[in-house]
């Protein structure tokens, strides 16, 4: 195996950041956050800051792109200029249309698209700051912004990265153990059926690596997963509340 | 007709039946501001950053300074550009692509008002590192996140906080080899003074002052102007296919000292916490 | 304030091309100067040399963009590539889009829109030697073009800028004022009714200086507007003239 | 069928039918040229220009130059560039955008009528100001500002004439440093003799000269071919869905060298007053 | 006349590649290279390879572009990014646009395009390795491909380039023949008919060279021809012998 | 629903129904793979070129060198480029224009297939020129000329075949003057080792190792590896709206390298025959 460029692991076996080989960084997610969109989620996962706006579904212009039998899924995934270490053009780049087709492959397994014939639902994600894993981030985010929307769905798409550093495999990358390290594995899946949606890697795994990746993810995102669920559900829960102290009032 | 558009007609009507009757949409005075908050350095990997809620208008303004060549008719200056994006999660009806008119617009106005306003010193050894050869240029970046009304000045109040929360790492300077090499240390980058923009809607005959979503999408004209901390007005832009008088410039320029202090404050205020803090974050 | 980067008032108080600090430059406007356009002018304003097309109203396409209640006005502002200092690209640029809405959004004031449904009224406009208060010699001019092409209107527009130079305000800038000067302001209006449709400035005034400023380019824009309806008018002569050469020689 | 489509199918008819009986629709003959007035030095800020008046045509062509690098395979060349706008305003079917087939084939067939014949010196001292390093890059630009036929023409007749008037600042060489000092005075550009082009329109089995635009939207075929006042022919471009026998061809190139002398001598004229000068001036 | 710039022809009169003045690069016609295709051709001319793919005739969309008098001919010519000295760029150049504008024009004039009302041909040529007169090549492999596809054609477009090498006119540049020669000067028709198509030409020519060209060209074009209608011939000799075959199986 | 879309359910049904009897439509078993051809060599302009013809899908593969300055962070390290061309010419549903998101990721999982497998030694001398200032730039372009299926198999392998027949041109330096002369003589690339890629379509239930075009039109979800001939797993990508379980992954990642044994052997032998060679030549 190759050497990692800088030494990614501390004497006492932690990360540069002090967490343990299968340790997430912490990660926020708040729902409804927006006023104009349907729906819409942002969502902190370390040092990243992802914000998703979802519309629909609504109708499909041009008309000749709708689909008789069922509504499409668009979805732009974008790094905002300021998000990555040198400034990014506003125009798009080839990773940004790749992970923008991932993204959308994805969400469609948990949509029922059918309901919705000649719709379109329309996915807008932002990276406003970038560290790591953030195409995991935006599908998780993205999940929470499509309930938020009450768009109904068979389950969420929850995401989170693996790797290989110092020749271990490690959980939840940071953006320096991505670029120093010796490979990233990006997962999602509908944790509820086992159903992986997307599954990449780059670097040079061996292929029990590649296993031992998939199980740990497998276990990251069900943690990632609870959370996602308590996040819609706090939105429930204090639209309850709301409707309670209505309640209240009107008596 | 489609039925946003009779949605258009209609909206336009209640505000105006309000408006005649001097009422707001939100129920403030003509020349009330809604609620600002700025939140600096929100963004690790910026320069700089604010992120400004203003009424329920949020963006999001980020700078990012790169060592460039100066432009070959100011060898001696820093550069700055402003580029806005009206990203379509802002609105259902905005849509993605290269900016369209509107958002140029935007940022060229955001853009005259800080440059013309002079607050930052282009030619200051620190911005012109190596004359005719190395100059930051600062890309400022706004990014509209919930349209709300009244984008023109919190994109404004956005890029100026950015700014007076940037920090540039320090530049070693070996003039034999005409390069330079970037240290890890930063300092706060040079700046004298600041400026602040203010909006205004005409809505058939009454103006009014930070229009909101109602009001900026009934509007007949619009009228801009930045002001900076000596009371200089460096930018105006009139917009919108409605017409102003004069006496009713006159009226607003009249108006526009009073209503801009509080904008400067909030803008100082701001830069008090340069490092990078936990405290500060998003709250959508 | 800030003192001009090279002296760009004479001795004697006059500018460096001469001219009184409230005089406007000489101004030449001719109509239907073009056998395809519905209406044209060409305009020159000090070395500005402006080409102005109209056509319309005529039907819009795509159909979709139109308006069940009335045209729209579509305005495309350019520069030659030649006339500038240095060779611009002929790809538009940023200023040239803004400029492209302030003009459009100062006729639309003018023009009796909802006369015309579903329609558009274009106006193309091609700087063809540039000299400072470009956009104020360009609404001047399509005012004119208007006209020609028969398109019925309230008024015309008329612009000119104003400017601070050597700590004086000072009428229509020329190139080398805008650029060494203390700041530039374009104004233009439908002079008749007062209403003023376009109003920029760069630059650093006060407000006192704003409006002496506005005050200043009303009154020149008074001067140019005479001028703009003796051009139009004398397009009317001229086929009144025919139509008598007609009448006589039917005799 | 739209109805712009049946009036081009009667225009044709039209045309056809009078050149049927020898007549052209604007009473000329055959081989006939239109009036012809060059207007040069019309732009200020270019470098060369000239206004073209070809019947009811009009173009304007404008030179600007530059300082830069030579390619690669021809360091010791200047660089020449010829660029077409056929803006909307010289036609209601004009669209606006960036250049389309019609507009490239025409820039490129000026483009190579100047090249290929080789009138400006590319390897004069004048236009390689350092070989290798810093080369004078002209720019070419043609505006057609009324489209009343035979563009190919008007637009190369343009291109000549603002290359006849076009003047270039004087350039002081420091050859240590590498560096080029540019000053105000303006000498010619270097000048090997001119061109000129010849555009033919074959309607049915009839061949007119410069066809007018009732005969440029009903042809068939279009033959164009640059010839310098040496004789030599340094451009063919054959266009259009229709076709010419070979015969036809010889006969064309056979009536060119009389076709031709008119245009050179009018570009010689042209250039005669090289400075800018105030009785110049567009007269629509 | 100018000198070439390298010497072009050798001591024996011949040409660099041993050619004699007058002699055509052996050429390789194949059609019916692609399965997705209507109608293809691939063609080998010298060291210039190249492919093309017919489509149609076929529906236009969008639709507001179609003829309802008859079918258009759109025509795609590109370079592939390697075929040439120094990579090119994807997105076609000027010089792209311009050959495809004359292709189409060529292969207009053989088409029986009124008898498919609102359809489209579509031929896309890509030059996988270049070598002079592609063009020319490219039209006479396009002339195939759409005899290939079934299309109904007056007859066949066919080219060659004539140029002009140290003072001599000769027959088929190759790429340093037209870099360092004196002019170049292709030429295409309908053979049969004698009906040029396309002629253009840059350098520096005299009319009498221009027509000792023309009829070089031409009787080049001869030759190519014979060789274009058997390639078509193979393919309809091919499918007769499956025919066949297919009687003898059945017996 | 148009035509085209219900041809596209209809072939997926019988696709599906097929598989479900444990058939393919053109018989294969479930982890065959079809006649592969690799034709090296076939591109005269280009450094390293392939041909591969892949049951009945074509693609030609060429690679260009170009000197050039390195990226600023790897200054030491030469520069690889894919892009994909999924041209008009390889189906009939294909537009021209620039590349769409498909092609896109196509030359994405192609790039990262070459270059995580770190093959190509970026920090040779041979392609790091002179560290900081000129590296060998190499631009593989695939260029897809008939689409029949498993596109990015086919790519990959044309990319890694035309680089084992990449030759380039000997460079000189003069250390001094800081600059390259190239020579005629070429000297093939640095490589060690080789990379090939394994996709599997799943359809309902079942998963086939090299889908077919009718199998790659029906294809719920997509599954491609890139593995080294070291067994390095250097690239994984997961397309399309279908799912796949863990199992299912763990199942193709043991099937892997039992698969991609004949391809690095094919690779291998196309890279015997480096000169260009007149027996090679494409034959459709």
């Amino acid at each position: 195996m190759t050497q990692d460029k800088i030494s990614l692991l501390l004497d006492d076996g932690r990360r540069l950041d002090g967490r343990e080989l299968h340790e997430i960084r912490p990660i926020t997610m708040k729902s409804s956050v927006l006023d104009r969109a349907d729906g819409s989620c942002y969502l902190t996962w370390g040092n990243n800051k992802i914000i998703c706006a979802v519309y629909g579904p609504r109708e499909l212009h041009p008309k000749h792109l709708a689909k008789p039998d069922r509504a499409i899924v668009r979805v732009e995934y974008r790094l905002a200029t300021f998000s990555v270490n040198e400034r990014k053009s506003p125009a798009p780049r080839r990773r940004e249309y790749e992970l923008s087709k991932l993204i959308k492959e994805s969400l469609d397994s948990v949509l029922f698209l059918e309901k919705f014939p000649n719709g379109t639902i329309d996915v807008y994600i932002t990276v406003l700051d970038a560290d790591g894993g953030t195409r995991c981030a935006a599908l998780t985010a993205a999940s929470i912004a499509l309930a938020d929307a009450g768009i109904p769905m068979k389950g969420f798409i929850t995401g989170c990265a693996v790797g290989k550093v110092a020749d271990k495999m490690v959980v939840d990358l940071s953006d320096v153990e991505d670029k120093d390290g010796q490979g990233d594995m990006p997962v999602a899946m509908n944790y509820n059926t086992g159903e992986i949606t997307l599954l990449q890697c780059d670097g040079e795994f061996t292929t029990d690596e590649v296993k031992e990746g998939l199980s740990l993810a497998i276990r990251a995102i069900g943690e990632v997963y609870k959370m996602q669920k308590e996040a819609v559900l706090a939105k429930y829960t204090q639209i309850e509340e709301s409707i309670d102290d209505l309640g209240e009032e009107e008596e | 007709m489609r039925s946003e558009a009779i949605v258009g007609v209609l909206e336009k009507q209640y505000v105006t039946k309000l408006l005649e009757k001097g009422k707001r949409s939100d129920g403030r005075n003509l020349l009330d501001c809604r609620p600002i908050q700025i939140i600096p350095n929100v963004i690790k990997k910026a320069e700089g950053s604010a992120m400004v809620k203003w009424g329920d208008t949020v963006i999001l303004a980020g700078v990012k300074a790169q060592l460039g060549t100066p432009f070959p008719d100011t060898p001696n200056d820093g550069v700055i550009t402003v580029n806005a994006e009206i990203s379509p999660i802002s609105s259902p009806t905005n849509e993605s692509g290269p900016p369209g008119p509107r958002a140029v617009e935007l940022a060229r106005v955001v853009d005259r008002g800080i440059r013309e306003s002079k607050i930052i010193p282009m030619k200051d050894p620190k911005l012109c590192v190596i004359p005719g050869k190395k100059v930051w240029i600062l890309f400022i970046d706004v990014y509209i996140l919930d349209d709300g009304g009244n984008l023109f000045d919190a994109a404004a109040l956005g890029a100026m906080a950015a700014l007076a929360n940037t920090r540039l790492k320090r530049v070693v300077i070996d003039e034999d080899l005409e390069e330079v090499t970037l240290l890890d240390e930063k300092e706060p980058l040079p700046r004298k003074g600041s400026v602040a923009s203010l909006t205004f809607a005409k809505i058939k005959d009454t103006i009014v002052y930070d229009p909101n979503l109602l009001e900026d999408r009934g509007k007949d004209a619009r009228f801009s102007l930045a002001i900076t901390d000596k009371g200089i007005v460096c930018s105006m832009q009139k917009g919108e296919s409605g017409v102003f008088t004069e006496e009713e410039f006159v009226t607003l320029l009249d108006q526009s000292s009073s209503l801009v202090t509080p904008l400067l404050e909030k803008i100082e205020e701001s830069s008090q916490f340069p490092e990078m803090n936990e405290m500060y974050h998003f709250d959508f």
